[in-house]
């Protein structure tokens, strides 16, 4: 196995090794390609991006230490000096008009869209670069901190080609690759040229345990450090278990039901939809599915995010009898079916709001989707009145709501909130924008085009001998994460 | 009206092979699977509880006898707070089904394939079935119900469907090699000499004779169906909720093992009892459908 | 060598209808450009990535170009990793081969001395009691004895490693949960081998000589009742690998199982046809040397 | 008489009785108070239908019963001394040297896995396990030409699927006679081969009862074959022998109606009779075997007294025993 | 008798059946092994002919062509002077029903799950619309017939003794009052005293139907105590064919007389010094261009090597194979009398 660092003569600091379990493999070790978060966690380690956020969400410098908007369509960066990459080429403008330029154009990049408003990047000198946009982004900045607008080195990168430089990436970040076991784990090792300041762990393992019951045993065992997403029922068993605990924390992902507002279904009848939001008791599913490990919300832009409205998080609507009451006087005597298409990842919550739904005379029949099938099923509008999903969001912005303008999931259709979206997408000012935003969001709550239910938290076991807090992002910045005392 | 007689006394014949035949094991078996059955056909009237009705404050209650455990739910409720119990009645129902119709399929393509292999045998007709059953049986089961569930989304009816085409060549491998043999038995030239038609041949002679051991197989195969649906429903591909199976079920409390362990155990205590009992049942079945086989002697003149 | 010939010859039709069967299945599943955008990516993002993998032609076009390239060795290119399909197969293939082996190899250490030592105390209890374990050993789902396995022997009684496969010691759960099965179903196939072996005549002839019991045992008896199970090994090979997908998973090995589950999740259909075509011919290349093996061992064909 | 009081018997077997135990049935007893003796350099015969118990009485004295068998009464003592009180280890000890065996079948009799030679040869070294591998194969490519194989030394590198059914009993002979036995088990050696074949063989198996004197017992249901062969005969019904007699007296003076039914059932070249007496029904079932004498259903000559008297079997004559309450006086054959 | 036409019920000339065979080697050429090369006799309506010959010497072979389960290599099997592989379908039928069958195997030669009716009855199913109460009246007349009775009707296979199954098998070959029946070694597999009550029940059935039999065998007394005239067989061809009474008083093919030298006696008192047919039977892959018998003959000369003799008849009603014909007539002790 992997280069154990060598402790002879030396006292061990505990700093040698942390292993990180993931339910899954990295799936790239390209930033440009990857759509995956569990592989994006990973790969933060290795590359900087010009800017990125802090643990609660704030962008912060990361290879650029001052930026600014000169217009519009315009952002200039000066960048970090004394940066080199783990080949020991120096850092440049140059690198950032490469990197950036590759994922704005190569349309074969998963990452593509995402920086498609990109039109250019200027060197204006060694260490300033400007980003100029087709036309005006607001979100360029989220855009930027993403790990998908990693800086990869321009010379090198050409000289070998992306074959070659991906079978041995290099980037500017706190730990160099070393290897990638398929399946099984990735080593990072620590750079110790790191611009910022010298790395803390000699070696990092991203372990690959896909069984979640396996993932525990190894983190009881001592096998890992951390164990990402674990079963809820093991989190009693992981504290009370000497030497391991539970870390938890909010995390980017809000479950919610989309209810059609198209005609002819159920759903349409906004009374349904009242119903619906009022029947779930959000507290009973987080409480007995999650055991606490999530906020209840009724909005998707959740505290973090740009645009949040705080007035709706942390909160939820439960009023069974209120309900019921709805429904009749709506007209509904023998009760309502509404259809609820589920991705199966989230199956035993959808199985409670059944049970929920029941209560007040909503019967529910569900359809559970395979997660691989998802996406497909979405785009292809071939799914039911009622889609039970679990929503992220990367951007970290209220631009997340353009999921229910024009065309959408759930063919609602509201004047006032396109028109809003509208602007919104390309207002510079940010406090206008972020008002835009909250009107949207106090709209969806009162329509109801979707029902929030709430926002999860991730769940990590994590060994005593460590101190490990969770991130928003879901990003493992493993600097962050120190021995305990 | 003297073929009645002679029926009734046919089923009385059985009948008496039947006890006269009987081992502990088959008999176990039989009775086992019975049991089973009847609690499948049975079960919405004999469900203590709602096996779909969930109550979340109740969940990962443990069967009566443990600490915590209550009288109502004999063996506990699962991770959403369902009734244990009648999730493993009703769970029969459709394992049963994915078994029973599963091999249903298989068997008869198997069956009529293998048939035709084996009797018009070397032919080309033998040769393309063959190359087919080749191809089929070069991929492991599981790997082509996998890829087959994904393409056509998971569910009851695909599963039964996909389970059963994929799994037919067995059937057809072990047909063939029965007619060759059986074929070539004295009893087949000479109903040949006689100057019978093929259709003649084969459903009088060759499928009676080939059915004994294809029926052993098959119900073997029930039981590997069983095991292919609860090793789907672990991958997460089986029958979709609400629908229950013993293999969603066990898949439902895979997570619990360490903490609630009558989840899963009860499920994989089913599993495995329904198919030690078909596979004893099988057993037996063999020795039953052999004429041969047969206690005592009355080969002497009465 | 007339044989192997003819048996190579009849390989290549079964290769064809299986890549049939595959393809038809992959293009039926549809494409893989949702999985590949990210979440908001829009209807135009998708035209332009399904044009740019060339997803648009139509069905028999796709398939003789599948085929074409195939013949080049070229098995398409896993959007997923961005990499060869088949270099992704054949590089975890060894991991999924060794614990095949491993799982193989436990199977035949259980199997033959339980077998044998059944048919010799034949309806004693410890025939009943050998008898009984191997079939409740099949009928025990896989992945259950999996967890139980690991719960038991590395977390209750940490005396084996959890997961991975980097040592020895990693081998010991995951080739017994695989082995399991097999080894219940040859230890039945092995008992009644004997069973049958040891009414010849020619093991009376054998003993009439004056021989001595155990070494009738072992060179008449056991020597003959090997070649049904040798032939049993090559039919049961896939089915090996068939609970190699789920037991990685437990284990978290790092083998073609979960690359193929992982390739399913995504949708990434060149990952998948490779992994089902290399399997196939791995499977058919050891039915191929099964039946040289059971050739070489019975003089009744090799001489004949 | 005179003979066997100056030198025990080769082998004497005494009111044996075997049984075979059916899985939950009471046991069904297959060889029955069964007694004969054999001497060296004599060939004895045992006659009798298929079931009667021939095989079962041969591998009782072999020590070599399935299992299920085992003997539950009577002696059998070999050159003076009991056998059946030997250790299992002994009792090997005795196969192979003292008393060897050929089987019905020479398809199914001879290991389809090995060579002729190492199957000769592994009789050989268990005798003489001092002896060189090479004297050894030269010993066993002797043996091959003592059974008169042509082509001794190609023979001998084949396997027994490459030899003929009369080549492969004449190994099956070769290795019986590896260790020098003084008692040959001939168990129905030539009821799969051709006349031809069959007359070769029974020379082979008469040469060597001369030669060295080696008692044998032939097991037969081939009445011409008999007479071809034995000294004496042993004619076997349902598990019982029901008569003994030397061959002569046996062919001139039966007297057990089976023996005659026998005999008058038998097509020979010799006889011109348009229709043969076959003896009516079939040999009985030895589970439900019917009271008193065994034969009584299918006896033309019996009485009410044989449907429950079991008969004993009687000496009638100097060495020709009878298991008969009246047996068939002489003449009777002739009468009918 | 021979030249009236009319008797002759069949006829075989010429008749071939070569069998390709994979050779291992890496010889392309197509080995066969000529099982039956060249055989030529007849039957004679109501006789029994009886063949005799080692194993393997192509009578079952031959049987099979008569009862048309093989294509023959060459030759033709005239049958109430048809030829009958070359007939039309329906023709083929009639002569299906014209020729029943008596296997060796009384074990393998029954279907193991129909019932004694069932089985007696399937001819007439097959051929003939029968009503059921009829069918149930042959089905009894027919098991009367060999000696079976009515509560034998709904018996399986398996509860019959031996001879009882050979009599079912007979019962249903003549269940359609057939012209010939083939009985291939139909009571070899059976014990000496019911092989008797098989025999008489044979000769009973001919003498009573007029009905033809091919008999054949290996044991020699049971052939000759049935056939009228008898063939010898070696090597996939007839050495010799003759009355019953002239083979064995006057055998004339060395092998013929080998044979009956062979025959164990029927009385300790008859042991006798015998000429013992040294060898094997050849191979029939690599026949010779001579004698078959060549290799295995005491009275064989050079010309038998490379010269076939042809199967000629000789005397009248004999025929025989060969160059240099045994002289002496066999000397038989005790014709005609038994043990007297
Ligand atoms: N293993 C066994 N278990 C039970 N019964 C047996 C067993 N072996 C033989 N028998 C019975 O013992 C009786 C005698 O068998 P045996 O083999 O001695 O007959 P045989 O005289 O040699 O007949 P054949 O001429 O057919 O060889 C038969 O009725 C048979 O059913
Ligand atoms: N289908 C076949 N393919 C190849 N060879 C065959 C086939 N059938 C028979 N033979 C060969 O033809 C020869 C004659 O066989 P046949 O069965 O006619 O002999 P037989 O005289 O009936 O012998 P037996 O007395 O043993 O029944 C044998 O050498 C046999 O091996
Ligand atoms: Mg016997
Ligand atoms: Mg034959
Ligand atoms: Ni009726």
């Amino acid at each position: 196995d992997p280069d154990e660092p060598s402790t002879e003569g030396e006292e061990a600091s505990g700093y040698e090794l942390i292993t990180v379990a993931n339910p899954a493999d990295i799936t790239t070790l390209d930033p440009h390609n990857n759509s995956v978060i569990t592989t994006s966690a990973v790969l933060v380690n290795m590359y900087s991006k010009l800017i990125q956020r802090d643990a609660s969400g704030e962008i912060i410098p990361d290879l650029a230490t001052n930026w600014e908007k000169v217009d519009d369509v315009t952002w200039e960066f000066e960048l970090e000096e004394d940066v080199t990459f783990h080949n020991g080429d120096a850092f440049t403008a140059e690198d950032v008009k490469f990197s950036l330029e590759r994922v704005a154009t190569d349309t074969t990049l998963q990452q593509n869209s995402t920086f498609r408003e990109i039109d250019h990047v200027e060197v204006v000198d060694e260490h300033t670069v400007r980003v100029v946009t087709g036309e005006p982004d607001p979100q360029l900045l989220s855009r930027l901190s993403t790990p998908a607008a990693s800086i990869l080195p321009a010379n090198h990168f050409e000289e070998v080609g992306a074959d070659e430089f991906f079978d041995n990436p290099v980037g500017t970040g706190p730990y160099q690759f070393s290897a990638w076991e398929r399946d099984d784990h990735v080593e990072l090792v620590k750079y110790e040229d790191y611009f910022v300041e010298e790395p803390k762990w000699e070696t990092v393992h991203f372990a690959v345990v896909p069984e979640d019951s396996t993932r525990v045993s190894e983190l009881l065992t001592d096998g890992v450090d951390v164990a990402f997403n674990i079963p809820t029922a093991d989190m009693e068993r992981i504290d009370e278990n000497e030497g391991t605990h539970v870390a938890l924390a909010p995390i980017q992902r809000v479950i919610q039901l989309w209810l059609s507002t198209e005609e002819g279904a159920t759903t349409a009848d906004p009374a349904v939809r009242e119903a619906i939001d009022l029947a779930i008791d959000n507290q009973v599913i987080i409480d007995e599915i999650l055991l606490g490990s999530a906020t209840a919300t009724r909005t998707h832009v959740t505290p973090g995010n740009f645009g949040a409205d705080e007035s709706l998080y942390d909160t939820y609507l439960y009023d069974p009898e209120r309900a019921k009451e709805i429904l009749a006087e709506a007209g509904y005597k023998d009760g309502v079916t509404v259809e609820i298409s589920v991705n199966n990842y989230y199956t035993e919550m959808a199985e409670v709001v059944v049970g929920m739904l029941d209560e007040v005379g909503i019967t529910a029949d569900i359809e559970l989707i395979e997660q691989s099938q998802f996406a497909d099923r979405l785009f292809n509008e071939d799914l039911d009145e009622g889609v039970f999903v679990g929503w992220g969001n990367d951007m970290f912005d209220g631009s997340i709501l353009e999921l229910f303008k024009e065309d959408n999931v759930t063919s609602y259709s509201n004047e006032e909130v396109e028109a809003l979206l509208d602007e919104a997408a390309y207002n510079m000012n940010e406090e206008e924008r972020a008002a835009q935003y909250q009107e949207v969001q106090q709209i969806f709550a009162e329509e109801r085009p979707v029902v929030y239910l709430f926002q999860l938290e991730g769940r990590y076991g994590v060994n005593d001998r460590i101190d490990y807090t969770p991130r928003l992002d879901e990003l493992y910045y493993v600097d962050e994460i120190t021995l305990s005392e | 009206m003297k073929h009645k007689i002679s029926f009734s006394k046919q089923l009385k014949n059985i009948g008496s092979r039947i006890l006269e035949l009987s081992t502990p094991l088959g008999m176990i078996g039989l009775i086992t699977v019975s049991i089973i059955v009847i609690l499948a056909i049975i079960a919405p009237w004999v469900v203590p509880h709602d096996p779909f009705s969930m109550d979340a404050t109740k969940r990962l209650t443990p069967p009566f006898w443990m600490d915590g455990g209550s009288s109502t739910y004999i063996l506990g409720t699962d991770h959403v707070g369902r009734d244990l119990l009648s999730r493993l009645i009703y769970g029969s129902r459709v394992s049963l089904l994915v078994g029973l119709l599963s091999v249903l399929i298989a068997g008869i393509i198997g069956l009529f394939l293998g048939l035709l292999s084996g009797y018009f045998g070397g032919s080309w007709i033998d040769q393309s079935i063959m190359r087919v059953v080749d191809a089929m049986l070069a991929i492991p089961t599981l790997l082509l119900v996998l890829v087959a569930i994904v393409v056509f989304e998971p569910g009851l009816v695909t599963l039964i469907l996909v389970i059963g085409l994929t799994s037919w060549a067995q059937y057809t491998r072990l047909v063939r090699g029965e007619v060759l043999s059986v074929k070539e038995r004295e009893f087949v030239q000479s109903a040949k000499t006689l100057g019978a038609s093929n259709t003649h041949i084969i459903s009088k002679h060759i499928l009676p004779n080939v059915l004994s051991s294809f029926i052993v197989v098959a119900t073997i195969g029930i039981a590997t169906a069983i095991m292919t649906e609860s090793s789907l429903s672990f991958l997460g591909l089986g029958v979709q909720p609400p629908d229950i199976t013993w293999g969603s079920m066990l898949n439902d409390g895979r997570n619990y093992i360490a903490t609630s362990w009558w989840i899963a155990t009860f499920p994989g205590l089913a599993i495995t009892v329904t198919v030690l009992a078909i596979t004893f049942l099988g057993d037996w079945l063999r020795d039953i459908l052999d004429p041969k086989l047969k206690k005592g002697g009355d080969d002497d003149d009465e | 060598m007339g044989y192997l010939k003819r048996s190579l010859l009849q390989i290549i039709p079964s290769l064809l209808i299986l890549t049939l069967i595959v393809f038809a299945l992959v293009y039926v599943a549809g494409d893989p450009v949702s999985q590949m955008l990210p979440e908001n990516a829009t209807a135009e993002d998708r035209a332009i990535l399904t044009e740019a993998l060339g997803l648009d032609e139509p069905f028999h076009i796709q398939y003789l170009q599948y085929l074409g390239d195939m013949i080049r060795g070229d098995f398409g290119t896993s959007y997923q990793y961005q990499e060869p399909a088949l270099e992704l197969v054949t590089e975890r293939l060894a991991a999924t081969l060794t614990l095949s082996l491993m799982a193989l190899s436990v199977a035949i250490f259980i199997s033959i001395p339980l077998g044998i030592l059944a048919a010799l105390k034949r309806n004693t209890v410890i025939d009943f009691l050998v008898s009984g374990i191997s079939v409740v050993g099949k009928a025990m789902p896989n992945f259950w004895i999996g967890i139980m396995l690991i719960l038991f022997f590395a977390v209750m009684f940490p005396i084996f490693p959890v997961s991975g496969a980097d040592s020895p010691l990693h081998f010991v759960l995951p080739s017994i949960t695989l082995g399991v099965a097999l080894a219940a179903e040859m230890t039945r196939l092995v008992r009644a081998s004997v069973l049958e072996v040891i009414e010849q005549e020619y093991v009376q002839t054998a003993r009439s000589k004056g021989q001595m019991e155990s070494i009738v045992i072992g060179k008449h008896v056991f020597l003959n009742s090997l070649i049904p199970v040798v032939t049993i090994i090559g039919l049961q090979f896939p089915q090996l690998i068939g609970g190699a997908i789920v037991v990685e998973t437990v284990f978290s090995w790092p083998g073609i199982g979960r690359l193929l589950l992982t390739a399913i999740e995504t949708s990434d259909m060149a990952v998948v046809q490779a992994i089902v075509f290399v399997i196939a011919l791995i499977t058919i290349v050891v039915n191929l040397v099964t039946d040289i093996i059971y050739r070489v061992l019975d003089p009744r064909i090799k001489y004949n | 008489m005179t003979n066997n009081e100056q030198h025990t018997p080769l082998l004497s077997v005494d009111h044996l009785v075997t049984e075979f135990s059916a899985k939950g049935n009471k046991s069904i007893t297959v060889v029955d108070d069964v007694s004969f003796t054999v001497n060296p350099g004599e060939i004895v015969a045992i006659v009798g239908e298929s079931g009667s118990g021939k095989s079962i009485t041969s591998q009782s004295i072999m020590g070599l019963l399935k299992s299920g068998g085992s003997i539950t009464n009577g002696s059998i003592h070999y050159q003076g001394s009991n056998i059946l009180t030997l250790s299992k280890k002994e009792r090997r000890q005795l196969r192979g040297k003292e008393m060897s065996m050929i089987f019905q079948e020479p398809m199914s009799s001879l290991n389809p896995m090995l060579r002729i030679k190492s199957q000769i040869a592994e009789a050989l070294r268990i005798n003489q396990p001092s002896k060189s591998k090479r004297e050894t194969m030269d010993n066993a490519i002797d043996l091959l030409k003592q059974v008169e194989i042509p082509d001794a030394e190609a023979v001998a590198n084949r396997f027994p699927h490459q030899l003929s059914g009369g080549m492969r009993q004449r190994v099956m002979i070769a290795i019986a006679l590896a260790g020098d036995p003084k008692l040959l088990i001939a168990d129905e050696p030539t009821t799969a081969l051709d006349v031809t074949t069959q007359a070769q063989i029974l020379a082979l198996i008469k040469d060597l009862n001369k030669r060295n004197g080696t008692g044998v017992i032939f097991i037969t249901h081939d009445l011409s074959v008999v007479a071809d062969i034995a000294d004496r005969v042993l004619v076997m019904y349902a598990g019982k022998i029901v008569e003994s007699a030397t061959v002569y007296d046996l062919f001139e003076h039966p007297q057990h109606p089976y023996t005659i039914g026998l005999m008058k059932a038998m097509p020979t070249l010799d006889s011109q009779v348009e229709e043969l007496e076959p003896i009516s029904g079939n040999a009985p079932n030895l589970a439900n075997k019917p009271e008193g004498c065994a034969f009584y259903p299918r006896c033309p000559f019996a009485t009410e007294a044989c449907l429950t008297a079991v008969p004993e079997l009687r000496t009638l004559e100097k060495g020709h025993d009878v298991r008969c309450i009246h047996p068939v006086k002489e003449g009777v054959l002739h009468e009918k | 008798m021979k030249s009236d036409p009319k008797n002759v019920l069949l006829k075989v000339a010429g008749l071939k059946k070569h069998f390709p065979v994979q050779k291992k080697g890496n010889k392309k050429e197509q080995q066969v092994v000529k099982a039956v090369d060249g055989v030529s006799f007849h039957v004679r309506a109501g006789e029994t002919l009886g063949i005799v010959g080692e194993s393997g010497s192509g009578k079952s072979t031959v049987a099979k062509l008569i009862m048309q389960l093989l294509q023959p290599t060459e030759g033709e099997v005239v049958f109430q002077d048809k030829d009958i592989f070359n007939q039309t379908k329906k023709q083929r039928k009639q002569t299906q029903k014209r020729i029943q069958m008596v296997f060796q195997d009384p074990y393998a030669s029954l279907n193991p799950r129909m019932t004694a009716k069932q089985i007696v009855t399937e001819p007439l199913r097959i051929h003939e619309k029968m009503s059921k109460e009829d069918l149930d009246k042959r089905a009894l007349e027919l098991l009367e017939e060999v000696g079976l009775g009515k509560h034998h009707l709904n018996r399986y296979p398996h509860q019959f003794s031996g001879g009882q199954r050979q009599r079912l098998s007979i019962a249903r070959a003549i269940a359609l009052k057939p012209n010939l029946i083939v009985c291939d070694e139909a009571v070899s597999a059976l014990d000496v005293s019911i092989q008797a009550q098989i025999l008489n029940l044979l000769k009973q059935l001919q003498k009573n139907y007029g009905i033809a039999f091919i008999f054949i065998a290996h044991g020699l007394p049971a052939v000759k105590h049935i056939s009228d005239r008898i063939a010898i067989m070696y090597a996939g061809q007839i050495v010799e064919i003759a009355d019953r009474d002239v083979l064995f008083t006057n055998p004339k093919h060395p092998y013929t007389k080998a044979l009956l030298d062979a025959v164990p006696p029927s009385n300790p008192r008859h042991r006798k010094e015998k000429t013992l047919v040294k060898g094997e039977p050849p191979s029939l892959m690599s026949p010779t261009r001579g004698c078959p018998f060549v290799s295995r003959c005491p009275n064989a000369t050079e010309g038998c090597h490379t010269n076939a003799p042809e199967l000629l008849e000789h005397e009248v009603n004999h025929h025989y194979a060969c160059h240099h014909p045994v002289q002496a007539p066999n000397n038989l002790e005790n014709i005609g009398g038994r043990n007297s």
